[in-house]
């Protein structure tokens, strides 16, 4: 199992689910309604590093984290 | 050094206490950037959500690369509620010549507002309404919804 | 703004009133650069000549440029000794938007070191030496060597 | 009569002379050897402006002053 989590104004509670790479966690959320206005803006963390492949392997206890749109300062 | 402080920062305390500890490092220039909140378009204030763990890391890897040019950064951010007038951000680089804390002070803060994981909601009518036309989707943001 | 002292500036005391004074302005940006005496080649500290007159309507003359932008200058500076690790120059910027707070702040302190009539000197052994090499003719310097 | 200032590191008391130009003044300096050093890199005022041409006319009381290489900050 691996976690995924929410960041910022994303009202959505973590999710626990089997998957293997990012490419499973994809498939998921895009049949999820609720993350339709967020997939394609947010950034994806694996355990706090930003990752830029579908490919990256998960493994047990792994955390996701989708970070949507920023502003600081 | 990254400070995360609750409501607005103490400005006079920050700038002054940065001062004083690299008092004695030789550094040349110090430039502080000082972030205040706006009245404009009829807000009470912003409020602020910040990840830490990312954001240690951001600037954990911004301080790696102004080390070998000899500059220094430190960083305060707000979490939560911010009032009209009050100041939520505080970037500042020592270095030992100019040219590199100019530089440096600008490529900083532009990364920050590209890159650094915090978000900023309106305060009107007592909510917190999500600035998302301000915000910038982080490099490489997308990556669920494409199909690979 | 523009202030001359007598020997170092106090810098907490200087950032902190600016910032009080603009306190309800609804600049977003400040951004000050603070110049301090580096330990360096043996100097003891340095000391400054400040030919005012010109000093000021050079300033002047930027803060007419600044706003149009939107952004407000101020600036100070020592006359005198100042010693190692003291500080002898602020230049601030404050603006509504941060692009024009750094754009400014950079182009206003590059042409200050080349254009304001301040004049630098190494104190070593009790001596007053002008830094000569590290010092920059002004624009059109020469005229008067010229052939015309 | 006119005056001319030496500003900064020129160790050089004023100057009072008759000039109708600053091409006046720049013919006595350039025979005063104690300005060889200073003449090929001082920028020129006239009652505090900078100024560009040797054709600058010069009345009754007009300052030039002389300001040599700066080091501000």
């Amino acid at each position: 199992m691996i976690t995924v989590e929410f960041l910022g104004p994303i009202q959505k509670p973590i999710l626990s689910m089997e998957a293997s790479t990012l490419r499973d966690v994809a498939e998921v959320l895009r049949q999820d309604d609720e993350m339709a206005q967020w997939i394609d803006s947010c950034a994806v963390a694996v355990n706090d590093t930003l990752v830029s492949s579908l490919d990256t392997v998960l493994k047990e206890g792994d955390k996701v984290s989708l970070l949507p749109p920023v502003c600081g300062g | 050094m990254l400070e995360l402080h609750d409501g607005a920062l103490n400005v006079p305390e920050i700038l002054t206490r940065w001062y004083v500890q690299e008092s004695a490092s030789n550094y040349g220039a110090y430039i502080p950037f000082v972030g205040t909140v706006r009245d404009e378009d009829g807000i009470e204030g912003l409020s602020f959500d910040v990840y830490e763990p990312i954001l240690t890391s951001w600037f954990d890897a911004w301080v790696a690369k102004a080390a070998p040019l000899g500059a220094k950064l430190k960083m305060a951010h707000s979490r939560g509620d911010v009032l009209l007038h009050e100041s939520s951000y505080i970037a500042a680089v020592f270095s030992p010549k100019r040219r590199v804390a100019l530089e440096t002070i600008d490529a900083f803060v532009e990364d920050f507002k590209a890159s650094a994981p915090i978000w900023k909601y309106d305060l009107r009518d007592g909510q917190r309404l999500y600035a998302r036309d301000r915000s910038t989707a982080i490099a490489g943001a997308g990556l669920l919804g494409s199909a690979q």
